[in-house]
């Protein structure tokens, strides 16, 4: 966990209501672990105390990027800032994805700058998977040609239907899981080693908190591992002041968790959703 | 040009320079440790602590205002014994002073809470949070019904002997009665202020932004109120303030002393950047070299009103 | 899409639309109207008032600070008669409502200048400012103390059958306390704030930056306290609210009508823009109209906590 | 009075600390009488509620432009905006400078952003006379090229002597007004025709306040009228907030007088100055 005042390398529109913001960061971006974040103090927003919190796209020596969408007065005044202008970074942030486990066959579930968030994850994984995007129209839909070149293959759901199958993306998934599960079922000959494949599969989730419940709910429902990065309201983002805590399950109820330092990433088993 | 003398005493509490973290800002400290190095601080304060564990309040728990923030975290904490063993061993490699905030939910929890630090040679003072806007048991009346605050103090006064820092309730008509009761109780310094009570609402749901509904408002936005309730305190007792509320800059920090303060308290600003409070205290040491004031003592309540 | 209706009765006083000026921050009404459809506005509130002239405060009286400012203007004017003579006949070619507030040094003070006014027919209504932060007689503690608060409410009382605002201090602790006895004192309804005690210093000069060395805070800066206290005001008392406090935008005024106001008050908000009260109009206008909300009664206080 | 949404037309360095923001203005623009200024909600400041006063430097369908020092956060925050950029305006505001009598010769004396705010009347007197323009260094000596193609003899002080004579621009100005006052002693026979010609001296002055006051003082002693434009801070700059005030004399004693609306030019004999 670094300060470092960063620099505006690149900043353009990348697609549909999201822009990708690149910025300098040699003390950060070498340590960034898939599923970290920055936490950004907007520039020109003298009258916000806070920064804003945002999962690392790309990082590397030559400089780390993030992908947002326009949503409020931070990211608002954020699409105005210059090549060149200083943008003071804290990061990496938070407890990322966990590498798959041995033998494990990931899957990816994103919506919205989940896709961002996924990326490095997707990058650095050694094995390659299948990818579920989803988003409301197909300008939602980020960076599937990227996730191709990876080795993946993307599976794509958007509300309207502009892009892939129509619908929610975790209907897409459904059909995915149960197709693994019965196909499997229907090629072995007995049931261990079925079982055993579609076992193998260890799903990791960026998006809507709707989405992520979902993605949790299968995964707990078929015993499979999920982990899901939560987006909650931060001020801090060290684990400090306690703005961004989820329940987390334990042995006689529950303790608050900070999605800033004990996650973004948590295991699904682990997490008490409320309503 | 000579090194300031930039010491301050409160009680036995020694610090190196006049400036602290405000309780709930700074976690319990090694949550910044990585980005502050602490040994520069002239005392940490760390967040509210009660006899028992204490969840808090359910989410949203802050909320971002014009120069300033909501929070209505509601004091969750590990509770004394959780605190003393999974905090205060962090603090062996360190050698800053430690300040911890202490709340309950009745007279009997605050001298509890009290007598079980009392024993601890790590802490070297105790905050008394009677101020807190976000608890709905007693907290809020603790600070602004002068009887109840008395009884409070003198609860907490007579089971250490820790020097006792009472941090005053903001909203009250006039800050001097409570000032002058906590010197009267035996404190050994008042702190001034506690985020200010408050309330966003979302008009979309007509829900408030906080699950708690009302909450603080700290940061730049209610400095000027924080200088004045310094200023006014100044003049009623003559034991040591810490004054906070919106402190970013040296020149802030320099505004409350010169109003009478003797120590600062750096909080929402370490959220803005963490940088703040070691940026506060060069700026003052290096303000104070340059007009050549030799010390903190020179400085504080010269305001010329 | 209907027109909602925007209507609002504060005793005998209608406005066409909810939103009014905040008194001190609109001159007498000339001063904006060559910018400013005074007409637009569901009143004009001005300036406070007193029986006799008086000078006011030394300079500088006002200082910006972060989301809001200080002002320390301290009540100057031309007096009850000199009001009446220099700026009634100003309104003769307005039809907009128009609010007189008025302040004293003391009680007597209060019901001689509510008594000059009750005979002016062009005055809508009287607000009864017992919480300039500016004045150093009696001024502040009329709107602190709360049987001084009753003494003066019901001395002026007794001398007007206009509808009476009572303008209520944001510094105490319990703000119920005093919207009640408004209420029982027979006030037509109460304004909620007006700007908080406060102050500022000169680092360099060692100097408050306001000749009056304290003022008042206002602006964005104060708003989440001002949501506060009227939305616990609301629950305490039935007769109207003006909210004011940092109201900028349509969605600042409703969130203040929400929390349970009848009417609100633009403020500092004229100096930033003078288009500001008017904007706010159409924007509430606007919003209720796309939201299908056909009156503000159908709004106020219907915040969900 | 109007509020107009302008926009940068020219935003550069134009000597020294001073910028030229020149801004379209096609409502307030041809409505500005020399002395009067514009009030300037300063973009991107937005945790500043109040708008910063300037005096129009030049004015006329074209635009309006100002001469402006950095000095505190909203002038730096001015330094930023770029050309195209809208800026909020109130203005014209004040009452300016009144044109010099019948048969009367102006003198104008300033300092700092005095020179710009003395531009238009410059321009617009019917008569030349002589400038007095003081500095710290000669970098705060503006427009000097600019009156000089006026028509105006412009005279130069600066307190380090880098332009024009060393000290203050008062002292320039006391010399030339004692060499006008013997001058036409010396040359005439009698006393009244004399006198009538340095009676005829008028004095419009714009800089600090010490050097208002100084140059009042001189004019007051000697029997000549001065104007005067007072910097006074505002908030609302229309005369509703009584922010502004200074004194001004009345028959029983004195009165407030707003500098935004009644001033900021005041006549030398009606300001009761406070010490
Ligand atoms: C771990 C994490 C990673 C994120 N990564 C990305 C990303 O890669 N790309 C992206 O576009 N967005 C991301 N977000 C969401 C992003 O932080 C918000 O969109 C942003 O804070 C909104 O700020 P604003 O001022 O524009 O909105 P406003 O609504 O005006 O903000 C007001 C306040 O609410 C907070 N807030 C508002 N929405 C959110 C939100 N969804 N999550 C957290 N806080 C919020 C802001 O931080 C601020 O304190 C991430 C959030 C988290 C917690
Ligand atoms: C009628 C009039 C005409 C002016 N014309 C010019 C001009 O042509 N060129 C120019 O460079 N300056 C001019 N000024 C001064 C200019 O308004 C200030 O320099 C400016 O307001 C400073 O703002 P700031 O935020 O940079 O300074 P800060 O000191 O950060 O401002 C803080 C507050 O103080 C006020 N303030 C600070 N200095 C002054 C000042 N000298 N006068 C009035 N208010 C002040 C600001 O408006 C603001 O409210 C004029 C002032 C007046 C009253
Ligand atoms: C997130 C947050 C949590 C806080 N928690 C505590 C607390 O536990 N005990 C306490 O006495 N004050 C608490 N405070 C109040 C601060 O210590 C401080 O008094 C207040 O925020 C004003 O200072 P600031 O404007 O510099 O933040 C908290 C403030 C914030 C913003
Ligand atoms: C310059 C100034 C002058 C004021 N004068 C008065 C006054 O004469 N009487 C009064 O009751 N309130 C006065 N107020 C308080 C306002 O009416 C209002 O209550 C307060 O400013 C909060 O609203 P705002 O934040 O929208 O400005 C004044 C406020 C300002 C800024
Ligand atoms: S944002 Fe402060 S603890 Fe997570
Ligand atoms: S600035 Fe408001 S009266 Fe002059």
């Amino acid at each position: 966990m670094k300060q470092e005042n960063s620099c505006v390398l690149e900043h353009r529109l990348y697609q549909g209501d999201y822009r990708l913001l690149k910025l300098s960061a040699p003390l950060i971006g070498p340590l960034v672990q898939p599923g970290q974040f920055v936490h950004v103090k907007i520039p020109r927003l003298e009258q916000a105390v806070l920064r804003r919190p945002f999962s690392v796209f790309k990082a590397d020596a030559s400089g780390l990027s993030i992908l947002y969408k326009t949503v409020g007065k931070g990211t608002a005044a954020l699409t105005t800032v210059a090549d060149g202008e200083p943008v003071n970074l804290i990061g990496p942030l938070g407890t990322g994805f966990p590498t798959a486990g041995n033998g494990k066959t990931p899957v990816l579930v994103a919506g919205g700058y989940g896709n961002a968030a996924l990326y490095l994850q997707a990058a650095r994984l050694p094995v390659k998977g299948v990818a579920f995007f989803g988003g409301r129209t197909s300008g939602d839909v980020l960076c599937v040609d990227e996730f191709e070149a990876l080795g993946w293959e993307v599976r794509i759901a958007t509300d309207d239907g502009s892009l892939g199958r129509k619908g929610f993306v975790t209907a897409a998934l459904d059909e995915w899981l149960a197709e693994q599960e019965s196909g499997v079922r229907s090629q072995g000959a007995g049931g261990g080693e079925q079982n055993e494949t579609f076992q193998s599969l260890e799903l990791f989730a960026c998006g809507p908190n709707a989405m992520l419940r979902a993605v949790g709910d299968r995964a707990l429902a078929k015993g499979l591992t999920a982990w899901l990065s939560m987006d909650r309201n931060m001020a801090c983002g060290v684990g400090a002041c306690l703005t961004c805590v989820i329940k987390r399950k334990t042995a006689g109820g529950w303790e608050w968790a900070r999605c800033c330092k004990d996650g973004p990433v948590f295991n699904a088993e682990e997490i008490l959703w409320e309503d | 040009m000579n090194k300031p003398d930039l010491k301050v005493r409160i009680g036995s509490l020694e610090m190196k320079n006049p400036v602290t973290v405000a309780s709930g800002t700074f976690g319990y400290g090694p949550e910044y440790a990585g980005l502050v190095d602490l040994d520069r601080l002239g005392a940490i304060t760390v967040k509210g602590i009660c006899t028992e564990p204490h969840v808090g309040n359910a989410t949203p728990r802050t909320f971002e205002t014009a120069g300033g923030m909501l929070n209505a975290i509601g004091l969750p904490g590990p509770g004394a014994q959780g605190f003393i063993k999974k905090y205060l061993p962090f603090y062996e490699k360190y050698s800053v002073p430690l300040i911890v905030n202490i709340w309950g939910k009745t007279v009997e929890d605050y001298s509890r809470v009290a007598e079980i630090f009392n024993d601890q040679a790590r802490i070297g003072a105790l905050e008394v949070n009677v101020s807190c806007p976000n608890v709905k048991e007693g907290g809020a009346l603790y600070g602004t019904d002068v009887n109840l605050f008395r009884t409070v103090v003198d609860a907490v006064r007579v089971r250490t002997q820790k020097p006792l820092i009472v941090k005053l309730a903001p909203n009250v008509a006039d800050i001097k009665v409570f000032a002058r009761a906590a010197q009267e109780c035996g404190a050994e310094a008042v702190s001034i202020m506690n985020s200010y009570p408050a309330m966003a609402i979302d008009i979309e749901t007509r829900r408030p932004q906080l699950a708690n509904r009302t909450g603080g408002l700290s940061g730049p936005a209610i400095k000027p109120i924080a200088v004045k309730l310094v200023w006014e305190a100044a003049r009623a007792i003559t034991i040591p303030i810490i004054g906070m509320g919106g402190i970013y800059t040296p020149e802030d920090a320099l505004e409350f002393i010169i109003a009478g303060a003797s120590a600062v308290a750096v909080g929402t600003a370490s959220f803005t950047d963490p940088s703040s409070a070691v940026r506060v205290i060069e700026g003052v040491e290096a303000w104070m070299a340059a007009k050549g004031i030799g010390s903190i003592a020179e400085l504080r309540g010269t305001v010329q009103a």
